[in-house]
């Protein structure tokens, strides 16, 4: 295996784990403080599932994999309280990224850290869901109204809630971009050919949640998380094939999104790809984790943060955002 | 349940049972001491001082002190949200405070220890989002 | 709380998606549906226990919980109070 | 890093990553006796590092980072780089600990038993746990007891006490001054001073005990014990444990089976020596 002790230490041992038989106690040791930083200890742990591993390492997999196997349920559990009640409005909920891989049981799904809960739910319907939510105990995490006027002019989704008994937040989208993204996926046919998991619970079609783990990474983010981001990708791809995935991101017109997350999956989890310059970029700042678990790289990191905020919204009022979240000392990439 | 209760209805063993008033709670859920998301603190509260030494007065270091003493600050009304407390740490003032007494309360806000009514919800304040 | 309320059938979570540990007067229950752990009181045990895997309505249940115990508060909206909390929670599924 | 220490505290192995050489050095010395990780690789990662390039030398201050963080924690001057080391190892069990359920609790050890001391901070754990392993008890831990649900057995986890304020005094009197660290003034929790566990602590740290008895000390009060419900003692320790709910079902069966199985009294001491003295007779009591 190579030596470098970054980002890619984690992508040789999920794409060959049975090459992790040739690590040392330093490199095992890097390899779980990136694969924890990434948020994929999880995955890393199913995948070296029954590999020979020293006993320090089985313990601290065996601990990571119950800790995900928890992590599922409880997002399992707050899908369905949220189906309970948004089921008698009558509107498709679907389910979006890990909380969709695990309710479907996709490898993607396996040892994954989810955090909030993210659904889809057709834009006509959202004043309703919202107060749905809001009368099952759902409340605003944020007040500043600012943020509050942000989201509901220009962002995909309502502002975040979090519910006040269970501490945990949902995400309501109604498409999967930003309004102000140059680009406008075709939400309607996100909604219209979701596969439905079991009465009242859908998931997007194979191809779309390809089209959305793309959208996620490029368009809508800095590529934090792309790590784990590309293993979906690479998962989803090996389970479902990429049959007339080129078309639907046509149709979403996110084709060089879909191709280039394709290729850089390739990459650092199959079996590799023709690379063009700019997506050894991408893979420079995608692997920028240093044996400690430590961000590296940070003018890359700053150039990628400052490119997603171009992709989102118009020059003007980016400029308009940054000032505003600058002088509440919010903005700048996350130094994690 | 109540195996020695047999199934005809015999009026002189049957238990006693109270449905309970409508606004009370027959249920409590345990939830994570640590809160797994920064955002819980929209929901968390932190009071000043704790339970065990309230009506204490809260020197402007922090530290919980008799109630009266000279310089010291009197205990707010009440416990302090997430959110405000957040607000205050990154340089805000608390509600219904001046300043000297938001500067007092977010110091025994940061003194808080694990076990300290309010520690839980002061580190949740600091976590990470999962 | 309109009329087709009456029709609704209550039934106790599965037995195999809960834990039941009885302590004092408390008893307590993880749902491992949900993960989550609560503690439970007098009259939650007796609830559950009458409305069983099989479900009965809210009419039903209070003339069983009628029978069987001698009822100090029989007040109209206490066991609505309750059933609503423990749908809440999931130990009570609707249907 | 520039300086790292690897130190295995019962069975819970850290590396301490460090940008300066002193925290570093101040672990060699009081850590010299404990073992190193197993096989070489530690459960956790600690970082103490600077925010800025320029504050390491400029004003030094000690950021705390590693597998699990704090984001917007204080940062704390060098002098007082030990006690970031402790609280970033503290912090990795809190927030990163999975296999044991933890309780927030000081725990000591008498013929095979273990006797277990929590509550609300400010109760006096470290200084009790300090005091009884100078009269005959083991130290297994004054901060975290470590359950394993597989056995039911309670882990030592004998880190450096953290002797606080007050009772830095109190027990400095009866130790060896090689045992204790370097006083830290002026810290976030007081005046801290660390005390190195003694050597019986240290040779028996890998033996588990069967927890007996569960107390919690209040201080301040006049002397009294009371038994405390089960129901009570479950929900308290469950507000004490920092992952009960991340154990999920694992979690439940060992506080339930520790709730059932072992006795639980409050204790109210007005000062150590009653401590000492209701402490022994609950435990010849129980």
């Amino acid at each position: 295996m190579g030596r470098a002790l970054d980002g890619w230490l984690l992508a040789q041992a999920l794409r060959d784990p049975g090459g992790t038989v040739a690590l040392g106690a330093d490199e095992w040791t890097a390899l779980l403080a990136i694969g924890r930083a990434e948020q994929m200890i999880g995955t890393l742990a199913w995948r070296l599932n029954g590999i020979d591993v020293p006993p320090s390492v089985a313990r601290i997999l065996a601990d990571a994999r119950a800790s995900a196997e928890q992590g599922r349920v409880a997002a399992l559990w707050e899908a369905e309280v949220a189906r309970r009640v948004l089921a008698p409005l009558g509107v498709r909920m679907v389910l979006l990224k890990g909380t969709a891989f695990v309710a479907a049981g996709l490898q993607a799904g396996r040892g994954r850290s989810i955090g909030d809960l993210d659904i889809l739910v057709p834009r006509a319907a959202l004043d309703a869901v919202e107060a749905a939510l809001l009368e099952a105990g759902w409340e605003w995490v944020k007040p500043d109204p600012y943020d509050d006027a942000y989201y509901r002019q220009w962002m995909h989704e309502l502002p975040p809630l979090i519910h006040r008994d269970r501490d945990r937040m949902i995400d309501v989208h109604h498409t999967i971009l930003p309004l102000t993204a140059r680009i406008t996926p075709d939400a309607g046919a996100l909604l219209a050919d979701a596969v439905e998991l079991k009465p009242g619970l859908w998931a997007l079609s194979p191809n779309d949640m390809l089209v959305h783990a793309a959208a996620h990474l490029f368009a809508d983010g800095d590529l934090a998380g792309g790590m784990r981001n590309l293993w979906d990708v690479h998962c989803l791809v090996a389970e479902f094939g990429a049959d007339g995935l080129a078309g639907r991101a046509a149709q979403h017109g996110l084709s060089h999104e879909v191709a280039r997350a394709l290729r850089l999956a390739a990459a650092l989890y199959g079996e590799g790809a023709r690379l063009t310059p700019v997506d050894r970029l991408y893979l420079y700042r995608l692997t920028a984790r240093d044996g400690w678990g430590r961000a590296m790289r940070p003018i890359t990191r700053m150039a990628f943060y400052i490119r997603s905020h171009w992709l989102r919204m118009p020059p003007a009022m980016l400029a308009r955002h940054l000032w505003t979240k600058w002088r509440k000392g919010g903005a700048g990439p996350a130094s994690g | 349940m109540n195996d020695d209760t047999p199934e005809l209805p015999n009026t002189t063993r049957r238990r006693a049972l109270m449905l309970g008033a409508v606004g009370a709670a027959a249920v409590v859920s345990i939830r994570p001491a640590l809160a797994s998301t920064a955002a819980s603190i929209s929901t968390c509260e932190i009071p000043v001082p704790d339970s065990g030494r309230a009506g204490s007065y809260i020197a402007a270091d922090g530290t919980v002190v008799p109630a009266g003493t000279r310089g010291a600050f009197a205990p707010p009304g009440r416990p302090f949200k997430g959110e405000e407390v957040k607000t205050a740490l990154a340089g805000g003032q608390l509600p219904g405070t001046n300043y000297e007494q938001s500067r007092a309360y977010t110091n025994y806000i940061r003194r808080l220890q694990s076990g300290t009514s309010g520690f839980t919800c002061f580190a949740s304040l600091q976590m990470p989002r999962g | 709380m309109n009329d087709s309320r009456g029709d609704i059938v209550y039934r106790m979570a599965r037995p195999e998606t809960l834990k039941i540990v009885h302590l004092d007067s408390f008893t307590a229950v993880f749902h491992r549906a949900s993960g989550i752990t609560h503690l439970v009181t007098s009259p939650v045990p007796e609830i559950l226990a009458a409305l069983g895997e099989a479900g009965m309505t809210r009419a039903d249940l209070m003339a069983r919980l009628s029978v069987d115990y001698v009822l100090g508060d029989a007040e109209e909206g206490s066991l609505d109070a309750r059933l609503e909390e423990l749908v809440a929670t999931g130990l009570v599924a609707v249907a | 890093m520039r300086h790292v220490f690897q130190v295995r505290i019962g069975p819970i192995g850290f590396r301490i990553g460090s940008d300066w050489r002193a925290p570093i050095a101040q672990l060699e010395t009081l850590y010299a006796a404990y073992p190193k990780p197993e096989d070489g690789v530690p459960d956790f990662t600690v970082r103490l590092f600077a925010a800025r390039p320029w504050r390491r030398v400029v004003r030094p201050a000690v950021m705390i980072g590693g597998d699990y963080i704090l984001p917007e924690a204080a940062p704390l001057p060098l002098a007082q780089g030990l006690l970031a080391a402790e609280m970033g190892m503290n912090l990795q069990m809190a927030l990163g600990q999975r296999h044991f359920l933890l309780l927030h609790a000081a725990v000591v050890e008498r013929d095979g038993k273990a006797l277990v001391l929590t509550g609300v901070s400010g109760a006096g754990k470290s200084t009790l746990a300090a005091l009884l392993s100078l009269r005959g008890w083991r130290l297994m831990g004054d901060e975290f007891a470590l359950l394993d649900p597989a056995t039911g057995l309670l882990h030592a986890f004998p880190r450096l006490v953290s002797l606080k304020n007050a009772s830095v005094a109190t027990v400095a009197a009866e130790v060896p001054a090689d045992r204790l660290g370097p006083m830290l003034e002026g810290t976030p929790k007081g005046t801290i001073r660390h005390l190195v566990p003694d050597a019986a602590a240290l040779a028996a740290m890998d033996a588990p005990a069967r927890p007996a008895l569960i107390l919690f000390p209040s201080f301040g009060y006049d002397s009294a014990t009371r038994d405390v419900a089960q129901s009570e003692v479950f929900v308290r320790l469950t507000q004490a444990s920092t992952n009960y709910v991340a154990m999920g079902e694992r979690g439940f069966d060992a506080l339930t089976a520790l709730v059932q199985g072992v006795p639980a009294r409050a204790i109210d001491y007005p000062d150590t020596d009653s401590a000492i003295a209701l402490v022994e007779a609950a435990w010849a009591a129980r």
